[in-house]
């Protein structure tokens, strides 16, 4: 039985090279709008951050945070619209207390404050959104890989069988 | 990136701790000279300043009179419609001619700021008479004369000290300004 | 209410401005508000000292809030301008843990380390705050009745700090000087800087600016222009013969500190307040304001 | 006919799971009546080369309760795996870790350490376990820490889950009888995979406190507080973890006064148990300002222990990353 | 093991937006090679996926090859899903079952290295894969329409609703808090370019409104609640008691003619008249019928008086007249609140409220208007002195960090405005001191250059400060405006006798209430957002609900009247429909593991979520339901769940995303 998985999730060369692998979350109306925007407008930024679109970052569930840690990813970053912007009113607010939570949470189990960023961003800043992933990036390469070792948890991945020594 | 930094950004690097919106956030609209009780004395009024900064045109910046001009009363910085903290543009201003030993010819202001430095540092605290002669044989004997009369005065009135005042822990006070930067240059 | 401060009283108070030190130590002593002096401060740098190095201005400051933090008090600056250095010094090392850890590392030369836990106070906002008009009024023994005095603000008591007022037209040296009685003028320039950091450098403007507060004061009809700043007062106090030289002008108007004015309303006597050290004599003024009926002079026992 | 084999282990666990298994009372009988029980230490005399010996699949039933702490508990886990028709994880540490689990916060030494070493051991001469040692009898050896406490899925496949710390005894006899009536042709078995002898819901289900909208102004310790005792304990700003946890135990802790500590773990489909209390929390916080959330979280001790007293090594991230560090 | 999903793949090259960058080809050949695992069974590149060429292909494959999800890796879905969602639905594939990858907004247009961005790609599609497989068919949710409008605002911008869509043939209530019509527009004399009498065309308006079959008026009334959701709303209404019978009154004026007690009028005549205890806001007011300001009224203060009652011919006057709440039945909703002048006294040093002279927009406006207090005379607050010299100040509050950042849009204009009428009616000097004169709509420029004709002066500078502090000769009695001309870089110090503040626009005070109880939602600086900037610009996030005019932002007369024409467009289209379909983006929770426990019941702002005593459970109201998930989320039993953002879909593509479950091939160089 061993802990290594078969498939490591990145390429992940070591030392001065490291990329970190950033799973992105971003609401539908502001922040994914505004990685909309930096496209459009033809930002660059660095290739390391992957966004799922959520409708409201208020739909941000800590599972999902910690499934990116667990599966490989090296950083999270969360966004969603401006305090008092939300497109449903204030959910973001909610969004924010569970963050304040889970980033204490996180960090009991030694996971560097620095691995999970909070971004809010509008429709309308995508130069912002762009330079803050730029940010982030060079933030957490010094960290280097988080690796952490892969696991679905006990109800999801399927155990591996070996033959027992009699 | 090895290219060369605007004159703007040589600027927003002096503002190391300064809070504020950066310069090319300036819309141009004079609140700050309109506001501003030495524009009439300046060569450029705060606005043409940073008008000038944004363009890049050094030498006329460090040549002007501005900043030297500036009282640092932040009335203009309060009343920026886009919060630039412009008292503190003029403090950087000031630290980047010193050090390029760049500025207007006959200006008073960065020899006796030098002089006040240096006092500083000897002595931990501030000493008014040593700054008389510091300046005014380089600057002629009108403001000598001038100074020389409010001084008495205030020498009769028992307000101007003799001896200057030091502070107990001179030395390491002295290792403690050594920290930051090397004191070569002011002493 | 707060009873003791650490007091940073800076250079100037040590000799030039000594009658502002005198009335300050006095007055609050007389309403039970203790301020000890900072063990070994240093000058705040002035604002000359940021015209060469913007972090040795912090570091200078830094020194004199690390000291006072050790006292456990708030500290209080009689002068604008080492109240200013300090305050924002407090604020930009607590917001920015990168330049604080710059300058502690500094600072450890002095065994010393700043962690952010002191307030900072101009004297005038411990008047104005902390003991109160109320309480004020209620401990004055000799109201300036009407004495018309210009309250001049001057520039860094309420600059650039935005959120503790209004930055225009705040009321709270008003509150003061009707707290002890006398009649507070509309001061149009309370505000406006009297240039006193130009005095050495730019003199014809810093002069131009001492002849128009002066002007407005006499405008205003006021007995006394009153400060809150030992570079204010010097400034319009000292230069004033020069503005006289220089426009022609007449100007005979005493600058008085606040604190003297709240000491003569107590009942102080005008020595232990350092009156009589002034340029422009205030006696003249204070003699129009016996004779109206108030006898600030009576020396009373303590 | 001979009687279907049953079997009963336990690796790290602290034993309380056989004493709830013999406090179902009489229901006992009827296991002894339907089963031939081959294998358990805690009440009989086997040796692990009895069931070495046995063919494979030769046990109906196991129940397997404890953690995976040592290359023994490993070994065992994968040896009942064979030779059981059904294992099941019997009791919250086989499920998800329980206490045990919670040394994955810390690396391996610093656990040894913490129980060797600190000022409340008695242990003068600093001895520290060896895995293997000579004496002049000849080598012994004691089992290997490994070096994160694992649950039982994640060693060998797992039949059923039965959570709880311990399981109940209503509820093991309910479990009991079930076999019985599927042995019986009675019934039938649930799907692989089932969570057995428990609720589909939470625990707020069988609570019998009042519950209103939450909003959490202040999060409070239990002993420090005087608490409401008809109102439900969350509003109350103690940090109880009933509506994440599942039902089953008729909400024994909250009806008593004390607040659920989570013993019987997730809700069904629930992937990481301290995250949805790490959501649920966070959601009903009365806060909107970063510094006012801040100051209501400082009033929540140990979040993390907290949310993951009973399930740290079943979550999603299963240890804390100086804890894995250090068996890499 | 279920069935296996067949997933067809599809990588736009978008040209060579997304070619150029990314090496589509590989991105394909990848996709069909290490995806298989994951359902993949055909993977395609082409040059313009939302080509109908493109479409074509895919409604091609999806028969074919019985494709049961498709995954289009192209631009943004916020561009192109409907599109994709369209296509498959002709195949007769649920649209749902289709997903968006954004490989140009967020690969190949952001980054410049080939490699990676290919690589990213393949990320992302193995994300959008993992992720379909989750996805299910949905069917969007259908509710009936009723056929009635609520606007609630009766300026320019409602009543223009209100009468587009009374016109149309369907009810409409217009409800306004105070007792007439009219809004701001009523207070103006001229209108801008065209100077306009600002009464003379919205007289005729305001009368069309009150006298139509299909509008009720409801003046002098609140909207106290909003239940229901699009097409359902029950609107709880406060209708004010005016003390007046309506059934009764005439308007004849009699009651306001004999009333005795006078009070200054803060609303209609800015401070600067009054007006009667009993009183209609203006002359020309709609409804015609005064009310009793029972703060003011000596009857209500005293119990004596009643010179309204004795005089009415009519005996309209009723003092025990009670509030009434109205339950009003509406489908949609429009919200024309409006605007609120900017307080120009929290700007210190231009001394309004402490200098006399110093005036603001709104007082100029009934200074200058003939029906105003001082007859249209335009004189200095002693009520007689013409003023010789005008300063007029722009961007007060506006444009400016610290008080509203944003620019208000009709003060150049109407700046402009009062410089020519002062110009026009006093000969005064006229100085403008402006930031930017900023006239960007039709006749616009052409009114700026007939004022710069007309010698009014024009200062580029934002006023420092307005001071009576005299330094110079010639300034005594004066107000000084003191200003760099940013021009020639002088400091000005320049004499006025009167100096007009045009203050900027500011949301009504209350317009966070507003956006709370109609369920939708507000920026940082008070203006209700609409659903889009550029393309959705009345609608709002919430189905139903509508804005027109100022209460989305300053604008001018022109633009709140094609604001409220076009909010009553939308909603005709939608009533003409008779029942709308709901996006089936909605949460729901499962009965049996729903605990009670109650923790979404304050997280939904739609009300949505509703508790069931009874049995102890919460239920999600799927017509009140956004979709925006955060009670999913929240759910510690796990028992809510959200349809096209499951937990299976997103833990699936966090998964994908990270490659996992994927055999690993060479590395690419």
């Amino acid at each position: 039985m061993t802990d290594t998985p078969e498939t490591q999730p990145f390429d992940k060369a070591q030392g001065e090279s490291f990329e970190p692998v950033i799973i992105g979350f971003t609401c539908n109306w502001c922040s994914y709008r505004a990685a909309d925007m930096a496209g459009t407008a033809r930002m660059k930024y660095a290739p390391n951050v992957r966004l799922i679109r959520l409708m409201c970052s208020g739909r941000l569930d800590p599972t999902f945070v910690l499934k990116a840690f667990a599966g490989g990813a090296d950083a999270v970053l969360i966004s969603g619209c401006h305090p008092g912007d939300c497109h449903y009113i204030n959910q973001n607010y909610k969004m924010l207390r569970r963050f304040h939570l889970l980033k204490r949470v996180l960090q009991q189990m030694g996971i560097e404050p620095e691995r999970l960023k909070l971004l809010w961003a509008s429709a309308a800043e995508g130069a912002i959104f762009a330079e803050e992933i730029n940010k982030f990036v060079e933030q957490v390469r010094p960290l280097g890989p988080l690796n952490w070792k892969p696991g679905n948890g006990a109800h999801v991945e399927a155990p591996v069988h070996e033959e027992v020594p009699a | 990136m090895s290219e060369t930094i605007s004159f703007r950004q040589e600027v927003a690097n002096l503002l190391y701790a300064s809070e504020g919106e950066p310069l090319n956030t300036c819309i141009q609209c004079g609140t700050c000279s309109g506001t501003c009780p030495v524009a009439p004395y300046m060569d450029y009024t705060p606005r043409q300043i940073i008008a000038m900064i944004n363009q890049g045109m050094k030498e006329q910046v460090l040549e002007s009179n501005t900043f030297w001009y500036c009282a640092s009363c932040y009335h203009c910085t309060v009343r920026c419609p886009q919060d630039i903290n412009i008292t503190d543009l003029m403090y950087a201003l000031k630290r980047y001619s010193i050090w390029k030993g760049q500025h207007k010819e006959g200006l008073i202001g960065p020899t006796f700021s030098e002089a006040f430095v240096k006092m500083i540092v000897r002595t931990g605290r501030s000493f008014e008479p040593v700054l008389a002669p510091s300046y005014i044989f380089s600057f002629g004997m009108r403001e000598l004369l001038l100074e020389v009369q409010g001084a008495t005065e205030l020498l009769l009135k028992g307000r101007l000290p003799l001896l200057p005042s030091r502070i107990k822990r001179l030395d390491n006070f002295k290792r403690m300004l050594g920290r930051i930067i090397p004191m070569g240059g002011l002493e | 209410m707060k009873k003791e401060f650490a007091y940073f009283p800076g250079c100037s108070l040590e000799k030039m401005a000594i009658s502002y030190h005198m009335s300050a130590i006095e007055t609050t002593k007389k309403l039970g508000v203790h301020l000890k002096e900072l063990e070994d401060w240093n000058c705040c740098g002035a604002t000359t000292y940021s015209y060469i190095d913007e972090l040795l201005a912090y570091t200078l400051s830094a020194r004199n809030l690390a000291i006072a933090e050790q006292t456990g008090l708030d500290v209080v600056a009689p002068c604008s301008a080492c109240y200013k250095n300090m305050y924002f010094t407090a604020a930009h090392l607590k917001k920015d843990p990168d330049l604080a850890e710059h300058i502690n590392f500094a600072l450890e030369e002095d065994n010393l380390h700043f962690t952010g836990s002191v307030g900072v106070k101009h004297l005038i906002e411990v008047f104005a705050y902390d003991i109160g008009p109320e309480e004020l009024k209620s401990k004055v023994v000799k109201p300036l009745t009407g004495l018309r005095i210009a309250p001049y603000y001057g520039c860094q008591i309420v600059r650039p700090q935005k959120d503790h007022e209004d930055v225009e037209l705040p009321q709270f040296f008003e509150e003061i000087l009707s707290a002890i009685g006398a009649t507070p003028v509309n001061y149009p320039l309370k505000m406006r800087c009297c240039g006193g950091s130009l005095i050495i450098s730019s003199r014809p403007a810093a002069l131009s600016m001492v002849r128009n507060l002066l002007q407005c004061a006499v405008d205003s009809q006021a007995d006394v222009v009153a400060t809150a700043c030992p570079m204010c007062q010097v400034n319009l106090e000292v230069y004033q013969q020069q503005v006289n030289q220089e426009f022609g002008t007449n100007f005979s108007v005493p600058i008085m500190y606040f604190t003297q004015l709240i000491g003569l309303a107590l009942g102080i006597p005008q020595k232990k307040l350092g009156i009589g050290k002034e340029f422009v004599a205030a006696t003249p003024a204070l003699l129009r304001l016996e004779q109206a009926g108030a006898a600030p002079d009576q020396e009373t026992k303590e | 006919m001979s009687k279907p084999k049953f079997a009963m282990y336990w690796a790290a666990s602290c034993g309380g799971c056989e004493i709830a298994v013999l406090n179902i009372h009489e229901k006992i009988l009827d296991v002894d009546a339907n089963f031939e029980v081959v294998f358990w230490p805690v009440a009989m005399d086997a040796k692990y080369k009895d069931v070495e010996a046995m063919e494979d699949g030769a046990i109906l039933l196991t129940l397997f309760n404890g953690g995976i702490r040592n290359d023994e508990n490993e070994h065992m886990a994968k040896l009942l795996r064979k030779k059981s028709q059904i294992l099941v994880a019997f009791g919250s540490c086989a499920c998800e870790g329980c206490i045990p689990g919670l040394a994955n916060f810390s690396p391996i030494q610093q656990v040894v350490d913490t129980a060797f070493g600190t000022i409340s051991t008695d242990n003068p001469n600093n001895v520290r376990p060896q895995t293997s040692y000579e004496m002049p009898e000849g080598a012994i050896h004691i089992p290997t820490l490994l070096p994160v406490l694992k649950t039982l899925d994640q060693v060998v496949d797992v039949d059923y889950y039965m959570p709880g710390c311990p399981p109940e005894s209503h509820q093991i006899a309910a479990v009991i009888d079930l076999v019985i009536q599927v042995l019986q042709g009675k019934a039938q078995l649930p799907p692989k995979g089932s969570v057995i002898g428990a609720g589909g819901s939470t625990v707020c289900d069988e609570c019998p406190r009042k519950r209103n909208v939450k909003t959490i102004k202040e999060f409070g310790r239990i002993q420090l507080t005087e608490a409401d005792p008809e109102l439900c304990l969350l509003e109350q700003g103690i940090p109880c973890n009933g509506p994440a946890t599942r039902s089953g135990c008729g909400a024994k802790c909250p009806s008593a006064g004390a607040q659920c500590i989570g013993c019987y773990g997730p809700a069904e489909g629930v992937v990481d148990y301290g995250a949805r209390l790490i959501a649920a929390f966070g959601s009903v916080i009365d806060a909107d300002k970063p510094e006012d959330i801040e100051r209501i979280l400082d009033g929540l001790v140990d979040p993390a222990g907290q949310f993951y007293r009973f399930n740290l090594a079943g979550s999603l991230l299963r240890a804390a990353k100086p804890a894995w560090k250090s068996g890499d | 093991m279920e069935k296996k999903e067949r997933i067809g793949v599809y990588v736009c090259h978008c040209g060579t937006n997304i070619a150029g960058v990314v090496n589509v080809g590989e991105v394909s050949t990848w996709a069909a090679e290490n995806l298989k695992e994951q359902g993949v069974v055909i993977s395609r590149d082409y040059k313009f996926m939302c080509s109908s060429l493109g479409q074509e292909l895919i409604q091609k494959d999806i028969k074919e090859h019985g494709l049961t999800r498709v995954v289009v890796a192209a631009c943004s879905p916020h561009l192109h899903e409907q599109t994709f969602r369209n296509a498959c639905k002709g195949a007769d594939l649920n649209p749902y079952l289709c997903e968006l990858v954004s490989i140009r907004e967020q690969s190949s247009w952001v980054h410049t290295d080939k490699v990676a961005a290919t690589e990213k790609s393949k990320a992302l599609i193995a994300g959008g894969v993992a992720r379909v497989v989750h996805h299910e068919p949905l069917e969007p949710l259908r509710v009936p329409i009723h056929p009635a409008t609520l606007v609630v605002g009766g300026g320019i911008a409602g009543i223009q609703a209100a009468l587009e869509i009374a016109n149309a043939g369907y009810p409409v209530y217009l409800v306004e808090r105070e007792p007439s019509i009219g809004g701001h527009m009523a207070q103006f004399d001229k209108t801008f370019p065209t100077l306009d009498c600002s009464a003379c065309i919205l007289t005729p308006k305001m009368v069309e409104a009150g006298s139509h079959p299909n509008i009720t008026l409801l003046t002098y009334s609140e909207v106290e609640k909003v239940d229901g959701y699009v097409g359902n709303f029950v609107v709880t209404v406060r209708k004010r008691a005016r003390s007046v019978n309506e059934e009764l009154c005439t308007g004849c004026g009699i009651c306001w003619e004999k009333c005795p007690k006078k009070v200054v009028d803060n609303v209609f005549e800015a401070g600067m008249g009054t007006r009667k205890a009993i009183y209609v806001p203006f002359p020309q007011a709609v409804p015609k019928y005064p009310v009793i300001d029972r703060e003011n009224c000596t009857y209500y203060i005293k119990g004596t008086c009643k010179a309204c009652e004795k005089f009415c011919p009519t005996n309209a006057i009723d003092f025990a007249q009670e509030d009434q709440i109205l339950n009003i039945e509406v489908g949609n909703i429009i919200l024309a609140t409006g605007y609120e002048l900017f307080d120009a006294r929290r700007i210190t040093q231009y001394g309004y409220g402490r200098l006399a002279n110093v005036f603001t927009s709104l007082e100029f406006e009934r200074l200058s208007n003939a029906a105003g207090p001082t007859g249209g005379n335009i004189v200095l607050r002693d009520g007689k002195t013409t003023p010789k010299v005008v300063g007029i100040v722009h961007c007060v509050g506006s444009r400016d960090k610290n008080y509203n950042e944003y620019c208000s849009a009709i003060c150049c204009m109407q700046s402009l405005k009062f410089a020519h009428l002062v110009h026009e009616r006093t000969g005064a000097e006229v100085y403008n001191f402006y930031i930017d004169i900023r006239t960007p709509a039709k006749g616009y420029e052409e009114f700026y250059h007939r004022l710069l004709e007309e010698g009014t002066h024009f200062i580029r500078g934002k006023v420092a400060e307005i001071t009576d502090a005299v330094r110079l000769p010639g300034e005594e009695g004066k107000l000084i405006v003191q200003v760099e001309d940013t021009l020639t870089g002088n400091q000005l110090r320049v004499p006025v006798d009167m100096v007009i503040l045009s203050a900027g626009l500011e949301p009504r005070r209350d317009a966070k209430e507003v956006a709370k109880k109609f369920g939708i939602s507000c920026s940082a600086d008070g203006w209700l957002i609409e659903r889009h900037p550029k393309l959705d610009p009345v609608a709002t996030v919430t189905e139903g609900i509508y804005i027109a005019g100022c209460v989305q932002g300053p604008k001018d007369i022109p633009a709140s009247v094609a604001q409220g024409a076009a909010a009553a467009a939308r909603i005709l289209g939608k009533i003409q429909q008779k029942e709308i379909a709901l996006e089936p983006v909605r949460a729901s929770i499962n009965q049996e593991q729903c605990s009670g426990c109650r923790i979404c019941n304050n997280l939904c702002p739609f009300n949505a979520i509703l508790f069931h005593e009874d049995r102890m459970v919460s239920e999600v109201n799927p017509a009140l339901c956004q979709g925006c998930g955060t009670c999913v989320a929240a759910c510690p039993a796990g028992a809510i769940s959200g349809t096209g953002f499951s937990n299976e879909q997103i833990l699936s593509q966090i998964e994908g995303l990270l490659l996992l479950n994927i055999p690993k091939k060479e590395t690419v160089a």
